[in-house]
């Protein structure tokens, strides 16, 4: 047998869809990676297995590989996502989006996906700005960081998006980074058990434009702050409160069980059928 | 029904395209070239270019048409000067060349050449090299193309290049453009030979 | 409230009649958000979709009510969602990707006075042109539009038997006052009832195309989970799904969009005409206008003039063959609506100057009576 | 039909026997690889390809392949070293 | 990288050369959503509105974007948005929102192909009848379209003041190639051009009616803040602006969106002729494809051929006059557009079967060429 | 002087406005009394409030109120407000919705205003239906409760309005009910005088559709609900915690400082100047 | 062009109007009405109404058309019965009754009368009265109406009343219908004295 | 204009002197001010309307005009009272 990637070359559409288009050192193409690896680990069917996404760089993910895979329309993958699993309850929904997709124009599928707790893994590839459209600041752009919209730096508050996904109502709610591949590989694992919505946001990087914008190096560079600037969450107790401050934690952050939507529905089919 | 045209003489077009791969500046370079045939040398242009399906990477190119006349079509139809810094940009767009066209490539990426006249040259190695980065060699390829044709002026360039170099890479651009101005001039000095 | 089940005949409403016709299609995904002059038809399928095992959902908006109903039409579920004017403008970009992607669903629109927020319990035909057009890019829509309860009911099967049949959405045009009435109606027993499904794929997944060209222009559609991996998006794509660049695959994927229906107007389009025979002026009336129309033209034949009714069934493609054909005969073309004249352009483009056409428009909130119509006969002739 | 794809794709005589294998036609030269090889077995050539220079210092750790975003890297599997 | 202020003549983008007159309007508020190939109006307005005390906003979509521009517009700002297709349905509540309230704003839609995402960086002029038909209800759409960077900077200027004049929103019409190309332009001094605002109340504020009924069917505009205390909604409503349910107030409302454009179409509308006084076949074209036109048309003429050409910078209100007063010279009409066949329709109505109309088509992401035009014009003959 | 209630009639927009649309006892008309004294209170002229508001029964107060008002889309009045504020910052621009305006189909626009910041004042009245449309749930429906598209009982989850607002960013976020209305005059006052995003949300009631549909009573007895259900934040530590289950908080949940984006905006003026 | 309908008679229309405010059940005694004509006694039947610019109070009516024939024109054009259980409605509507139009009124809300025959009753006095609720007014309105007039019978008033009432209200509404029925014949017995 | 308005639509001789006022044409009867009156003051007729029957309990505490939905009834001005 030839030397491939173990894994992940089996999921991929290689004919004439590689190489990507994602830019060299993009983080986009490490988190597929990880998300390969984890639906490898939990022996699904590829027929099993819908991949949903919205439109950005990250959105571009479905196209690569060999699953059931929906590319939608800008900030709607999840309301897509939703009519998919309800049809077909059997199936793994994973939805693929990024800062701008799920949380600028998609901000209010992406709470109300949290709220009614359907069963899809929401993976969230941050990577603090509008890729696709060329680098404007995005609603995870953090205060006074530049963007092509924002000239004389961003005047806007970044969401804490695992934070809003939580008070939203989602059951669990992770976080990792592009630079911590095996352990976002497992939080993808988790997720994806998961019963009921769950989030899994990656901290990413857009060397082309948000780090250039921002001067803040090439990707070997940016993966270094995310290397740099990750706590987990176990270890987060045990660092001093100053030392946190511009940190972000990392690892399973939220995990409570609520009725899932399509499980919740089954009993309304049977409380009709049975007053009928 | 205010502003109505006359003239009927179609104009007398030279049409241009700077071709290459996503990072090389091309559209930066017809921006360049525009200016300085168009605001500085006076004369019609319209720049225009192509992105691919995707927003960054892959092919990528900038065409520029010139006249002295008015520009009707902005588009390249057939086209006078081609310059290609990827092998890919090359295969592709040779065929829009004209029979008397002009092709100048980059000759350490652009190893399989067509089957007709072409000026080729070192650009990004000599800006690698005697700059120190490769992203000069669009700027090179410009001031050969100042050289080697009469469609645009070198001080037209040289002003434009200062304009519009950002601040702190004035010299290493003025540099690049000196080196394409040279470059061709020995080509053409090795030609008469 | 039971329903009157054991009796034939039954009174309802024609949002409720529209949802029947849903349930009997084989319907069995409704995504929505509530809006007056629709909101009967979500209230009635929450209650009977989950009897027969389908599945209701209240989405967020109306974004994520055609979104929702596009996944689950994906997935395998004839779907289908119900709105009016502001909701319908907002589904806009979400019907574009319907078309796009080819996929089979069923919009209804019961029309309220606009623009805006407009008159939310008072009728209009005001959506008429935006069906057509309400989408940016260039696509072909079908709709459909009742102008009784019977007709909500009958419309409604057909929509799905046609979007599921052209793998494309098509749109059910109703009205505040077809909507509302109540009439009676006599629902056929299941059997009775023709109804397609989409057409599968025969060949073996790795040969399937999801946007196989082909002579129908019409290409089998697998559903996710059934063991056929395929790609579908919004981007412009080749038969496989995936995103092209390449200008002769452009092309003829929208001629594909374009020649499903076009090449098909024959099957789609459908007038009832009465009274044509020896017509010489004819009323072109839809929906609830064709009601006042049908009792304008007796009126009319009481005092011997030669007066017809065309309504058109099916609003979009419009009938341009079946007026091209009867063109010849008549003197005058009236065209009712219940707007500031939308649908007169489309007669007109097609009279091409042939024929005499005049418009008799209302829009303060009011339907069109018989009497107007009779009178503007009269006047005209 | 994706192992033909492979096949036509990714075999590769010269790479058997091999720890790592580049891709040369997916690799964009990111350096990634090569910045955070845990034992600095690789370096980048001047194109800035990544290359096994001291295949000796190479463990198998797979972080490489890992990290790579356009699967353009492969390390033998361990087992096989093995064996 | 600075800008050449020094010369007089610049080599500008369309899209850079929209924004340029969007300044010169006095447009000091841009509320938008990226998107391409617009993008470049708001990235270039985010730069330069603060540096004359403007605002740009970046809004969460495009929905709210239009919103931002709507509520700044009430309040006495110029206000502005630019977007593209799927950014354009999504607007499509609101624009009928600003139809009705008659608030003064522009929308620039730089198109690309559709439908749904289609074709984000490849020209397309495939919106031009969702402009017209896009949001439910009856209202009337002004929209302008430039061929060239230089008719960007004046047409948007000339939207500014349409959208004051005629207290309505205003759509500039580019698309890709147009919004993207560089040209030279000279961009006028501030005083030489003409800037139009909006009328402002004279009448105290008790007798103050912010959708007043008059004459001119456009009524004074009071911005909030200013000691009028009015009332705006997209309800259907009364002069004062209250909610209104009266069929008689609704038709004077509705007939005051129409006739304020129908009774000013000399006003609005505006056709760019080349060699029509003898041409006895005309090329109608605009934007992007009036430009190959152009150079068909010289093609024609060294030829011999008796062709001109037809350039509606005015795309709506439909050159509807225009078209009928040169009819009689005409033996044939080429339409040609970026789609599969738009504005034929329109030109079809008018003419009335009086002059052969063909079309010439192009879809495929590429821009029709002279030649192509050249061609069908000696085909057609 | 004829007797007259005492400050709010000032305010009314009384020609032929009155009766209001609102049914017998329904929860607006309560809150718009509060909203009044408190703009009375702080003794703003009317030439300098605007009121904003959607489209719902909550939604049609702005027509009865003798200010600058402006009656928007369904979802969207936070967004017109925006524009508005920006365009003149000396406005005092107050936002009326309702749960089904701000958290169903406008709830991306809430979360934004919160994050972004901008000196809007929100009221919120919660009645846990959509009115307007006939008594649908909606995104503050509680579990199991009965819509008229849930005949079968409400299977999704309610939003923690006040919750998800602290969580997307807003600096000032309160509760109050229609039963509490002079508490509630004081948080609108409160709300009001805040620079930056507020939110009060008002739980109100809807004796026509969701009280009939969940058999909870006319208004009166709707009132009696809320006055039993409701705890003081202030009191909330000496509440034993299982008392606290079914109960809900009022008062200034949260009321933090960050910078206002109007006057971010400002020193983006300054600095593009500055840099000219 | 499958469907046509070669009818010319116009329909033998008989137009009711039942009006009052939002919460008087208006909208639901027009469905009983139009049910019992239509399903029970089977003439064809169109039932509308008319919704406010609110979505709840202010005036509230529903229109029946019945017919043997076909029904074109759904909605009432000049009323043949008008039944008013407020002032408002009253007021609004009664011109639009035919000159030999027959007009119910609540005797006890309508006190302004309009100058023409009026059969009048104490419908909302009665329901609070003999049935201890106000909301069966609109039932004894339709007893009334099948007992003055011919459109329906009582029988199949009966009959859907039996079926549409809400479980456990079968019995009130009933007794509310008969006590339409009654009032009317006594009425009767009045005039023919 | 506004003051006009409030003259016409609610001046009342018969209001002066008395503590409660309530405007019929305004008021729904939904009994509100009436439940939550702290003193019992107010009861309702058979109508619905509320009637200050019992005026000398009333304390002018003002909660029946704050808690009235419809702006409907009006209590004296307390310093009125005083004086
Ligand atoms: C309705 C609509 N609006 C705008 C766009 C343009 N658009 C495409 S992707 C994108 C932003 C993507 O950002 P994000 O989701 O963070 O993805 P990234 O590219 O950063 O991975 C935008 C604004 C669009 N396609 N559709
Ligand atoms: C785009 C759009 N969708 C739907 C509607 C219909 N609609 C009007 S109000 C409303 C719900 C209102 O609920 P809420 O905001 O809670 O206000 P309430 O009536 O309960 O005070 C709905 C769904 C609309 N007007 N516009
Ligand atoms: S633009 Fe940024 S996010 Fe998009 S592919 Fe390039 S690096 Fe990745
Ligand atoms: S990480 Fe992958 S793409 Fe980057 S240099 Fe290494 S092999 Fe090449
Ligand atoms: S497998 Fe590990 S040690 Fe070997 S080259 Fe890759 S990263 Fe370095
Ligand atoms: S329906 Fe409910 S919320 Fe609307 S006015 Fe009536 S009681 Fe109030
Ligand atoms: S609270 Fe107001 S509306 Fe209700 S009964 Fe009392 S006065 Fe009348
Ligand atoms: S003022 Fe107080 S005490 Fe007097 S009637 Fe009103 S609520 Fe009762
Ligand atoms: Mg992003
Ligand atoms: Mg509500």
């Amino acid at each position: 047998m030839e030397l491939i990637p173990k894994v992940t070359h089996h999921y991929l559409r290689t004919k004439k869809k590689f190489p990507n288009v994602w830019c060299a050192g993009c983080g986009i193409g490490i988190v597929m990676g990880a998300i390969i690896r984890a639906i490898d680990k939990l022996k699904l069917s590829r027929d099993e297995v819908v991949m949903v996404s919205g439109i950005g760089c990250s959105s571009r993910m479905p196209v690569y590989v060999d699953f059931n895979t929906l590319h939608t329309t800008h900030g709607r993958p999840l309301a897509f996502a939703t009519g998919v699993k309800l049809a077909k309850p059997s199936l793994k929904v994973i939805v693929i989006t990024g800062d701008g997709d799920a949380l600028a124009i998609g901000g209010n599928h992406f709470i109300h996906a949290c709220r009614r707790n359907i069963d899809l893994t929401c993976i969230l590839v941050n990577n603090q700005t509008y890729g696709m459209t060329g680098g404007q600041f995005s609603p995870s752009t953090p205060f006074m960081k530049i963007g092509t919209t924002a000239p004389y730096g961003n005047r806007e508050r970044a969401f804490d998006i695992s934070k809003l996904a939580i008070a939203s109502g989602a059951p669990f709610v992770a976080r990792g980074t592009a630079y911590h591949v095996v352990q976002l590989e497992k939080l993808v694992e988790q997720a994806t058990l998961k019963k009921g919505f769950s989030l899994v946001e990656v901290i990413s990087h857009c060397p082309t434009l948000y780090g250039r914008l921002n001067k803040e190096g090439d990707a070997v560079e940016m993966l270094k702050w995310q290397r740099g600037h990750a706590i987990p969450i176990s270890a987060a107790g045990k660092v001093p409160p100053e030392k946190l401050r511009d940190k972000f934690l990392t690892g399973v952050l939220w995990d409570i069980e609520f009725p899932e939507y399509c499980e919740e529905y089954d009993k309304v089919i049977a409380e009709a059928q049975r007053r009928d | 029904m205010d502003k109505t045209k006359k003239s009927i003489e179609t104009d007398d077009r030279y049409e241009i395209r700077l071709s290459g791969s996503g990072g090389q500046g091309m559209v930066l370079a017809g921006m360049i070239l525009a200016e300085a045939v168009g605001i500085n040398d006076g004369k019609n242009v319209v720049q225009t270019q192509s992105y691919g399906p995707e927003a960054r990477g892959g092919a990528s190119r900038s065409d520029v048409v010139v006249s002295s006349k008015e520009i009707f079509y902005p588009k390249t139809i057939k086209l006078d000067l081609l310059l290609c810094l990827t092998q890919e940009a090359c295969d592709t767009y040779y065929q829009a060349l004209k029979e008397d066209g002009v092709l100048i490539v980059d000759s350490g990426l652009v190893t399989q050449l067509p089957a007709r006249e072409v000026h080729a040259f070192p650009f990004t190695q000599l800006a690698r090299e005697r700059i120190g980065t490769p992203v000069v060699a669009n700027i090179i390829a410009l001031g050969t193309i100042a050289s080697l044709t009469k469609i645009v002026t070198k001080k037209g360039l040289l002003e434009v290049v200062q304009r519009r170099a950002p601040k702190g890479t004035e010299e290493k651009n003025l540099q690049a453009l000196e080196i394409g101005f040279e470059l061709a001039r020995k080509k053409r000095a090795r030609k008469s030979h | 409230m039971r329903t009157a089940t054991d009796q034939k005949e039954r009174l309802l409403q024609g949002n409720q009649a529209c949802a029947e016709g849903a349930l009997a299609s084989g319907a069995r995904l409704f995504a929505g958000y509530p809006i007056t002059p629709s909101t009967e038809i979500a209230e009635f399928l929450a209650r009977q979709l989950p009897k027969v095992g389908g599945k209701f959902i209240q989405m967020e908006d109306e974004i994520a009510s055609i979104a929702a109903v596009i996944g689950a039409s994906v997935t395998g579920l004839k779907s289908m969602t119900a709105t009016s004017g502001p909701g319908f403008s907002l589904m806009q970009e979400h019907i574009g990707y319907a078309y796009m992607a080819e996929v089979p669903c069923v919009i209804v629109d019961v029309q309220r006075g606009g623009p805006s927020t407009g008159l939310p319990t008072k009728v209009a035909q005001s959506d008429t042109m935006q069906v057509r057009w309400g989408t940016h890019g260039d696509y072909y829509a079908i709709a459909l539009a009742p102008s009784s309860v019977e007709e909500c009911f009958e419309l409604t099967i057909r929509a799905f038997n046609l979007s599921e049949k052209y793998r494309t959405p098509v749109i059910v045009l109703m009205d505040e006052v077809v909507g509302h009435m109540r009439e009676k109606i006599k629902l056929p027993d299941p059997g009775e009832i023709k109804v397609i499904n989409r057409m599968k794929p025969t060949v073996p997944p790795e040969w399937y195309q999801h946007f196989e060209i082909n002579p129908h222009f019409v290409s089998p559609m697998a559903s996710f989970g059934e063991g056929y991996r395929f790609n579908i998006t919004g981007l412009t794509h080749n038969p496989e799904g995936f995103p092209t660049d390449r200008p002769e695959v452009i092309r003829e994927k929208l001629d594909k969009l374009k020649n499903k229906i076009c090449h098909n107007v024959s099957d789609i389009v459908q007038v009832r005409e009465e009274f044509m025979e020896d017509a010489n002026v004819a009323v072109f009336a839809y929906g609830i206008v064709a009601r006042a129309a049908g009792q304008a033209i007796r009126m009319a034949r009481e005092k011997r003039m030669r007066v017809g009714l065309i309504q058109p069934l099916t609003i979009w493609p419009f009938p341009d063959e079946y007026i091209e054909r009867i063109l010849e005969q008549l003197d005058l073309i009236i065209v009712a609506e219940l707007n500031q004249g939308q649908l007169i352009g489309e007669v007109m483009r097609v009279v091409r100057g042939k024929t005499r056409v005049r418009g008799l428009f209302r829009y303060d909130s009011e339907l069109i009576t018989p009497d107007q119509i009779f009178d503007k006969i009269r006047e005209e002739k | 039909m994706a192992d033909e794809e492979k096949k036509t794709t990714l075999t590769d005589k010269e790479a058997e026997g091999q720890k790592i294998r580049v891709f040369e036609a997916w690799c964009k030269k990111c350096g990634i690889c090569v910045a955070f090889c845990p034992t600095g077995a690789l370096t980048s050539n001047e194109d800035g390809l990544p290359i096994l220079t001291y295949p000796e210092k190479c463990t198998l750790c797979g972080m490489c392949e890992l990290r790579c975003p356009d699967f353009a890297i492969a390390v033998k599997a361990k087992e096989k070293e093995e064996k």
